[in-house]
């Protein structure tokens, strides 16, 4: 039942079919593709029969959400087999239209995504069991319950999709279900702005999807059938330069205002915040990557030919997205904002790696793309890991102190040491410091960079490198963002407005402060332990995803990456660049270990002594530095990408003045989106002046109307003749 | 495993931990020469970290872990960096294990924690150096990166070893893109060590301070611990600069080389404290708001190496 | 027969419904009635199923693929809309809204509406289908001022008018479309029959019939409501008990581009040019741009949601004129899921304004905490209306913006713009009404589950699983419509 | 009666058709209205049955019996009578001034010839040259319909806007099927009923049938 042929690019895979239409004899044997569907059907179970059959809410939480954990990790076995063996699996379901039935495609680059999204699907369904607890006597968590369900289920189907239609549907599927999941908490007007916003941007993407498959499905079969809708036929379709280049563009569009690209992000730091911090590490941590992989799945795949300054706008974008993401998390004191705005930079992370491979392969270089591409891939995984975890922790510290503002936190690493510790992990790790994982593929990624001088094009020569400074920039200063974060919200005393130190506003008292419960914690845990494993041993994951660009650039760099064991990881040559996480994180550690030993041979004395106040003696905690303060340095470097108001507002002193009348210092800082005003506001304002003029033509009158009916057929006639 | 790699990188990482107090020692002698003071000796330094060994540590109430794991990490890294950087040989058992851009993450990661643990004890002083120093260390890593960029151009890698090896025994060309790349790297050698223009490391003036405004709660063996490892950051950003710039000497496979290469070490280090020293004694602290300019500098020099390699090499 | 006994059941159940009054069994006949009618619908479609295209009544009627499709449909809505009037005119009725009199004539012009449209589908004589067209405007003309409110009288005399004048100019058409036909099959009943015409319709003088053509678009187009024909259609369905709006928007403006569409047909078999497929695609981008532009401003729920009409009807206008095997696909399906999309919507809201006792959509709040069908009906029809899958005009929607992009892709953005403005505009007001908390000016209201559930199923059902049958009768459709 | 006299008689009756559409337009009397109305339904009356007789299909005789039960004796009864039940004030006034409605109704008359012209070409009926004046009337009864204010007017110039439709049905193409013309016929009827209970309507609603009120609905702010 197994037949070799030749795939794009004279590689080899074997095909098992799961259904197969096109051959005789149907057969049902078990693949990685029936492993995924199963994943899809218990995912369906679980958001359409369990919410009808348990009525207990409680119950409902735990049987649904480890229904999703274990559809999560069947799709990871399903991922993580495909990806393993290299195999193309395929499935058509009798559903959809006539001719045009869904086509299930389940091949390494989706089975890549697979595994992210079904890795993290798995942690945040552990987590949610404790998380959405938290909901309950508050409102039904049955809408939670169904659409994360769909959720999951939708960008599994993205991922698979091997039709337009299909694909299509999936994906506004998606954007529907996590519209509903930010909209979960309606009866704030933030959630309904954001999620009206949200799904607005992601909407008008879909239609650009839509018309960019339009181009492709029309120029590869000229529509006579349905069969042009299918991937397959878009394979195998000579495009004209201009007509791919509408279709790229169309689509890179599209799935870049799904990603969060600057200029189109401005509804991710708005949705991502206000949903249920389980969705928001969904939302961040893999869904965007949907957008991920539609970019490479047009390019690489549907594609395939194309100008280098493709690569070029793709590359030039994320690097945009890179700074202005990091940028604008520094300015932001709502901590989930702050780290929506850091998916904006990740984002634009991988996009640079997906660039990079998109020059590399037009200047056919297919090695260095294939780094590259892994470069961006890599990302992919370690973003949504950490962001995933990221957001955990944000969910964590919200659903002990019921508060988002970092200005109102601090001190919390002795009221919750688990949560701070993970959060801690997740910082690192964002902020590309090795051992972790987020190093890894930053450093990929500048190790692509360093190749460009192979390029034959002086220009980008020249201009690539700077490129390289931007990315470092962009790390620098993640690393100062999440400094800020986590100590303002971690570290220090408790610096809340309305509630003393002594007494924080924490959900339960006790031993032991607020930490969160046992699934939130493995919820965290794990994601965390994936930072670091994918941080130490990044050859193991380097080797096992090679195949990726090898059935899509047709080259690898498994055979050099891996040359020098697998403790090194050597993407070119040993000569050119090395790195060993492993020996990085064994070596910290065991000079920790033996400084620290060594140090505590004898008893040694630590005395608590209250800190130095200068003699002041009044501090309070209201003087420690803030979140504003701390990135003021930065604001004031960057002010003018900035749409800032800043305004101190002064209270003259009344008498008398030794009770309450000592007068005030108001401080007020606006710190806005510039491209709101830029992009968004004039489409706003032009959208409803057209709306009026339009106004005017139903204007009341009959009389009017009648004319119109009377032109237009005056008009007809004069043009009919 | 080969013996050989074994035992220079043991040699080496003692004598970092040794000299990198007495380079201190040097550049504070030079320092005090020029200013017409005494100066309290070679090894000075060193005393001082031994004395803060033997203190008794007084923590901050607030200070939790992080505040007392941040020394360790710090000393830690700084060992690490120790064993990468080919000081002595190039045929380091270590020196796979990092790139020039791993050796500017492992400092990011010192960095990252001491400003947590600046962040810790909830002091608006610990807060300002740490939002102070995240800031200057943003705007110098892609000044570093375009400078290690340069000079992998020449050298085809980032390995240090082999940067090493290639400026080392290439036929020697005097190269206007690592004169820029030289000038940039040590402005940032500056920047990211804390010295005068950007910080005064001998002050404790509130408004000025940077780098110790974040460790101003330590005390006793963690002070003396992160002391040490700044006192070694230094050492191993002239260490740096020698590999990369003047790597002539560097021992290559065989243990006969280590006394030469010890000795031109020595040699060059002497040269480099008396650089510094002229430096630091020229100029005069800068605002904290002029640091961006004098990075940018930094950062310009480094793409002007970059773009007379593309357009005159 | 079959088709005797379904015109006949609409016919009669009016007849019995206006000698019933306001008795209390009288929705009841209305609903057995049209239950009957769909049945007989049904019927007549496994029929023509089984046994392809049929002539019947001395060619009097016609029955293939393209309408037996639309008369299954309206029977289907005209059933629904039976089902969810009952519960709807009981509480305006004790309301006060309307008096007997108003009910008893409200389900007699309701079946005789049915009724009109049912011919006007059916019928093969093109003549009579100008005839039933007019019928089922004036049965409706003053169940749209059923209310007796200044506005709705004003917005029936608007319908009235308009309506009356378009649909006079559409009779000048088919003069005009007589006048050559007779040249050709000579003089005699024979002329109208649209099968005859179709046989021959290479044969027919082409400026006569693209001048016909003028006055059929503008006179049908007035009744399908294309910009800048379309006054009226906002007016007459905000004004008119919701019931009327759901089975205008839903059904009266297919039928009208039905007709519309059938004689298109003869026009391009004549002319053998693209020119009519120009019109209507001109008139359809127009109506889709000033409608979705228009939604933004709306305040009146029920008004929002004919201009949602106009623009879908733009959209399967626009579709039609394009042509081409792909974009007459998604034309047809469109036609059918929009009209249980806008029924369904149109369903929910008038509950929803039932429930608050306004149609200003700045007083409606809170509707999926006051009653969760209502307000999950409501987004859910949104989101169908929309064009988001999984939902049935997502399809059509696709099919048809895929085949713009092949075939005119300088219209695309346009097509874009009025699309993405239209679903802004929608979520814009919808998403407040149906979130947050319950306000105070909110009662409780019993509603009739069924319509809407059924609706939304079934536009799920065509959105992921189009069964064959229908599938096979709009390729068939698309081939006589080529 | 040969064929072309019945031919030339038709065509002074297309002319007086015309001409009663013009009067229709600038008419200011109401009662005048009705009886151009008549007038008008009687020329088409007489058009329709000679029609019949020379092209010997005699089911137009039954339209012309139609015609003239309908449009000269009925609408215009039932008009009458509306107007004397919600009296109506006699005299009313046209939106345009009365020069410029004329020189309009002039240019659409030579529109309309203009495009019927190579229509009428094709045609062998022996009355094909009144189309251009059946196309005028219904133009001009739509242009009346613009211009008047009052909802009587608007629903007189609807009626002479179908009287042109069917002088084009008879006189173009002798005639439509009897069915068409029947079904025709009764619509015609059950508007007469409609428009008889909107009167009432806007009667009681508005107090007066100035159409002019009824300008709420709309989308200008």
């Amino acid at each position: 039942m197994e037949k070799c042929w030749q795939e794009k690019g004279n590689y080899h895979t074997c095909y098992s079919g799961a259904i197969n239409t096109n051959r005789h004899k149907i057969k049902m044997e078990f693949s990685p593709i029936i492993l995924s569907s199963l994943s899809l059907l218990s995912l369906l179970f679980a958001a359409i029969v369990v919410p009808l059959v348990i009525s207990s809410q409680r119950l409902l939480i735990a049987i649904s959400f480890s229904l999703t954990a274990v559809a999560s990790l069947l799709a990871v076995a399903a991922g993580c087999w495909v990806v393993g063996s290299g195999l193309i699996n395929k499935l058509i379901l009798p559903l959809g239209l006539p001719n045009l039935p869904f086509h299930l495609r389940l091949d390494p680059l989706s089975g890549f995504f697979l595994t992210v999204i079904g890795l993290l699907g798995f942690f945040v369904s552990i987590y949610s069991i404790g998380y959405v607890k938290g909901f309950l006597g508050k409102r039904s968590v049955t809408p939670l319950v169904i659409f994360y369900s769909l959720f999951m289920a939708s960008m599994f189907l993205v991922v698979l999709a091997d039709d337009a239609f299909f694909f299509l549907i999936s994906w506004e599927v998606m954007a529907l279900a996590s519209y509903f999941l930010v909209m979960f908490e309606d009866e704030k007007t933030e959630n309904r702005r954001a999620a009206f916003l949200y799904l607005v941007v992601a909407h008008v993407g879909a239609i650009a999807i839509l018309l960019s498959f339009g181009v492709m499905a029309g120029l590869a079969t000229g529509f006579e059938t349905f069969n042009g809708y299918t991937f397959d036929a878009m394979r195998e379709a000579k495009f004209s330069s201009g007509w791919a280049t509408v279709a790229f563009f169309l689509a890179f569009f599209g799935f870049a205002a799904k990603a969060g690209v600057v200029p189109l992000h401005v509804w991710l730091p708005e949705a991502h915040p206000v949903a249920p911090s389980n969705v928001s590490a969904l939302m961040s941590g893999v869904m965007l990557k949907t957008a991920i992989y539609g970019i490479i799945r047009i390019t690489f795949d549907l594609i395939h030919v194309f100008p280098w300054w493709w690569g070029a706008i793709v590359l030039f974008l994320g690097l945009i997205s890179t700074v202005m993401g990091v940028l604008y998390a520094l300015m932001q004191h709502d901590l989930k904002r702050l780290l929506a705005y850091h998916s904006v930079e990740n984002i634009g992370i991988i996009l640079i790696g997906i660039g990079l491979a998109m020059i590399f392969t037009s200047f056919n270089l297919p090695i260095l793309a294939a780094l590259a591409l892994i470069a961006g891939l890599y990302h992919t995984l370690n973003h949504a890991m950490f962001k995933g975890l990221l957001f955990m922790g944000a969910g964590a510290v919200l659903h002990a102190t019921k508060e988002r503002n970092m200005e109102e936190m601090g001190g919390l690493i002795h009221k919750m040491p688990w949560t701070a510790a993970l959060f801690l992990i997740g910082c690192i790790s964002i902020s590309a410091l090795p051992p972790f994982n987020g190093f890894v593929s930053e450093w990929l990624t500048f190790q692509a960079f360093l190749l460009t001088p192979a390029l034959p094009n002086a220009l980008l020569n020249l201009l690539i490198p700077l490129g390289a400074a931007l990315l470092a920039l962009a790390a620098a200063l993640a690393a100062a963002c999440f400094v800020k974060a986590y100590g303002v919200t971690f570290l220090g005393h408790w610096r809340g407005h309305h509630n003393p130190p002594s007494a924080p506003p924490f959900m339960k008292g006790g031993k032991g402060g607020v930490e969160v419960d046992w699934f939130m914690r493995i919820g965290m845990i794990l994601p965390a332990i994936a930072c670091l494993g994918l941080g130490v041993f990044p050859t193991f994951f380097i080797q096992w995803m090679d195949i990726i660009p090898e059935q899509l650039l047709g080259s690898k760099i498994a055979a050099s990456a891996g040359a020098f064991g697998w403790m090194w990881l050597t993407p070119v040559s040993h000569e050119r660049a090395s790195y060993s996480g492993f020996i990085v994180f064994l070596g910290i550690l065991s000079v920790v270990a033996v400084v620290y030993l060594l140090l505590h041979t004898r008893r040694t004395a630590v005395r608590r002594a209250p800190i130095w106040d200068c003699g002041f003696g009044k501090l309070t905690n209201r003087m420690q530095y803030t979140a504003t303060s701390f990135s003021m340095p930065i604001r004031r470097i960057f002010g003018f990408l900035f749409n800032i108001k800043e305004q101190v507002r002064i209270t003259p002193p009344v008498p008398p003045f030794n009770k309450g009348g000592g007068g005030g210092l108001h401080y007020h800082l606006r710190v806005r989106d510039r491209f709101w005003n830029l992009f968004y506001q004039p489409v706003a304002d032009a959208s409803f002046w057209v709306s009026r003029q339009f106004g005017r033509l139903q204007q009341g009158r009959i009389h009017i109307y009648l004319v119109y009916s009377f032109i237009t057929i005056i008009v007809l006639l004069v043009f009919l003749r | 495993m080969k013996t050989y790699p074994l035992i220079t990188e043991i040699l080496q990482i003692v004598a970092v931990l040794i000299l990198a107090p007495i380079f201190i020692g040097w550049i504070r002698m030079v320092k005090c020469w020029l200013q017409g003071r005494t100066s309290a000796g070679l090894f000075q330094p060193l005393r001082d970290i031994i004395k803060l060994f033997y203190k008794e540590v007084v923590l901050a109430e607030n200070a939790s872990w992080i505040f007392r794991f941040t020394p360790y990490l710090v000393f830690g890294v700084s060992v690490l960096a120790a064993a990468i950087i080919p000081i002595l040989s190039t045929d380091l058992s270590l020196a796979l294990t990092a790139d020039a851009i791993v050796l500017v993450a492992l400092f990011a990661i010192a960095r990252f924690f001491t400003a947590l643990a600046g962040m810790d004890i909830g002091t608006a002083f610990g807060g300002m150096g740490s939002s102070r120093e995240m800031m200057i260390a943003s705007l110098s890593e892609p000044a570093m990166l375009m400078a290690i960029f340069t000079v992998s151009l020449v050298a085809q890698s980032t390995s240090l070893a082999q940067i090493a090896l290639v400026i080392g025994h290439g036929p020697f060309i005097l190269r206007p893109s690592l004169a820029f790349a030289l000038l940039a790297f040590v402005l940032i050698a500056i920047a990211e060590n804390g010295r005068i223009p950007v910080d005064n490391p001998a002050t404790h003036l509130e408004l000025t301070m940077i780098h110790e405004a974040m460790i101003l709660e330590y005390s006793g063996r963690h002070l003396a611990l992160i002391e040490w490892a700044s006192m070694m950051k230094l050492f191993l950003f002239a260490s740096l600069g020698i590999v990369a710039f003047f790597p002539w000497g560097i021992g290559e496979g065989s243990l006969k080389d280590i006394p030469i290469a010890f000795v031109l070490l020595i040699a060059k280090l002497f040269i480099a404290g008396i650089v510094l020293v002229l430096i630091e004694t020229g100029l005069a602290k800068m605002r904290i708001f002029r640091v961006p300019e004098f990075l940018g500098s930094a950062f310009l020099f480094a793409t002007l190496g970059m773009l007379s390699y593309f357009i005159l090499e | 027969m079959t088709l005797i006994i379904l015109l006949g059941i609409s016919f009669l159940s009016a007849i019995a419904l206006a000698f019933a009054g306001d008795r209390k069994f009288a929705p009841e006949i209305n609903i057995f009635g049209s239950l009957a009618t769909f049945l007989a619908g049904i019927a007549l479609a496994v029929q023509v199923y089984m046994q392809g295209p049929m002539l019947a009544g001395n060619n009097f009627f016609f029955v293939d693929a393209f309408n037996v499709y639309l008369a299954v449909l309206t029977s289907f809505v005209s059933m629904t809309t039976a089902i969810f009037s009952r519960r709807y005119m009981r509480r305006e009725r004790e309301h006060g809204r309307i008096g007997h009199w108003g009910m008893r004539f409200y389900h007699a012009m309701f079946q005789l509406f049915i009724f009109a449209m049912l011919l006007a589908l059916l019928t093969n004589n093109l003549g009579i289908l100008w005839i039933a067209m007019e019928l089922a405007t004036l049965s409706t003309v003053l169940l749209v001022s059923l209310y007796r409110t200044p506005t709705a009288i004003e917005a029936a005399w608007k319908y009235f008018i308009l309506c009356g004048v378009g649909i006079a100019i559409a009779l000048f058409g088919t003069v005009l479309l007589y006048f050559a036909a007779e040249q050709v099959l000579g003089e005699g009943g024979e002329a109208l029959l649209w099968t005859n015409l179709n046989q021959v319709k290479d044969k027919l003088e082409p400026r006569v019939l693209s001048l016909s053509f003028v006055f059929l678009v503008v006179g049908y187009g007035t009744k399908v409501g294309l910009v800048p024909l379309h006054n009226w259609l906002p007016d007459a369905h905000s004004e008119g008990p919701t019931p009327i709006s759901a089975v205008l928007s839903g059904l009266l403006l297919n039928i009208a581009l039905y007709a519309l569409v059938r004689c298109k047909v003869l026009v391009d078999g004549a002319t053998g040019t693209h020119q009519a497929g120009y019109i209507m695609m001109g008139f359809g981008l127009l109506s889709i741009l000033v409608a979705a532009f228009s939604l933004l401003r709306q305040k009146d729920i029920k008004r929002m949601f004919a201009y949602s009409s106009i623009e879908h009807m733009g959209i399967a206008t626009f579709a039609f004129g394009l042509g081409g095997p792909i974009a007459t696909f998604g034309a047809l399906l469109h036609m059918l899921v929009h009209s249980l999309t806008k029924s369904a919507i149109f369903f929910t809201v008038g509950h929803a304004s039932q429930m608050h006792g306004t149609q200003e959509m700045d007083k409606i709040r809170g509707l999926i905490r006051g009653n969760p069908l209502v307000g999950w009906g409501l987004i859910f029809g949104v989101i169908a209306i929309v064009g988001m899958p999984p939902f049935g005009i997502f399809t059509s929607e696709f099919l048809i913006l895929t085949a713009t992009i092949k075939d005119v892709p300088l219209l695309t953005p346009l097509l874009l713009i009025g699309l993405g403005v239209a679903f802004a505009a929608l979520f814009r007001r919808v998403q407040p009404m149906i979130a947050g908390e319950i306000p105070p000016n909110q009662q409780f209201l019993k509603v009739a589950h069924v319509p809407v559930i059924l609706h939304m199923v079934l536009v799920l059902i065509i959105g992921l699983y189009m069964p064959n049958f229908l599938a096979e009768w709009f390729s068939t459709a698309v081939g006589l419509l080529k | 009666m040969t064929t072309s006299l019945a031919a030339q008689i038709n065509s002074v009756l297309a002319a007086l058709i015309l001409l009663t559409a013009f009067g229709l337009l600038v008419q200011r009397r109401i009662y005048g209205l009705l009886h151009l109305f008549a007038w008008q339904g009687l020329f088409l009356s007489i058009s329709t049955a000679l029609v019949g007789y020379a092209a010997g299909s005699h089911h137009l005789y039954i339209s012309s019996i139609l015609t003239l039960a309908l449009k000269v004796i009925l609408l215009p009864y039932i008009l009458h009578a509306l107007i004397v039940r919600l009296q109506i004030r006699k005299e009313i006034e046209a939106v345009v001034n009365v020069p410029t409605t004329m020189l309009i109704g002039i240019a659409l008359v030579i529109f309309s010839y203009h495009l019927t012209a190579p229509i009428m070409e094709l045609s062998t009926l022996v009355t094909r040259s009144t189309l251009a004046v059946a196309l005028a009337t219904v133009m001009l009864g739509l242009l009346m319909m613009i211009t008047r204010r009052h909802a009587v007017t608007q629903i007189i110039g609807f009626l002479a806007l179908e009287n042109g439709l069917f002088f084009a049905a008879t006189s173009a193409t002798y005639g439509m099927p009897l069915v068409v013309e029947l079904g025709v016929a009764l619509d015609i009827l059950i508007a007469a009923f409609v428009f008889g209970i909107f009167f009432f309507q806007i009667r009681t609603t508005f107090e007066s049938l100035d159409v002019n009120q009824m300008a709420k609905l709309k989308e200008e702010d």
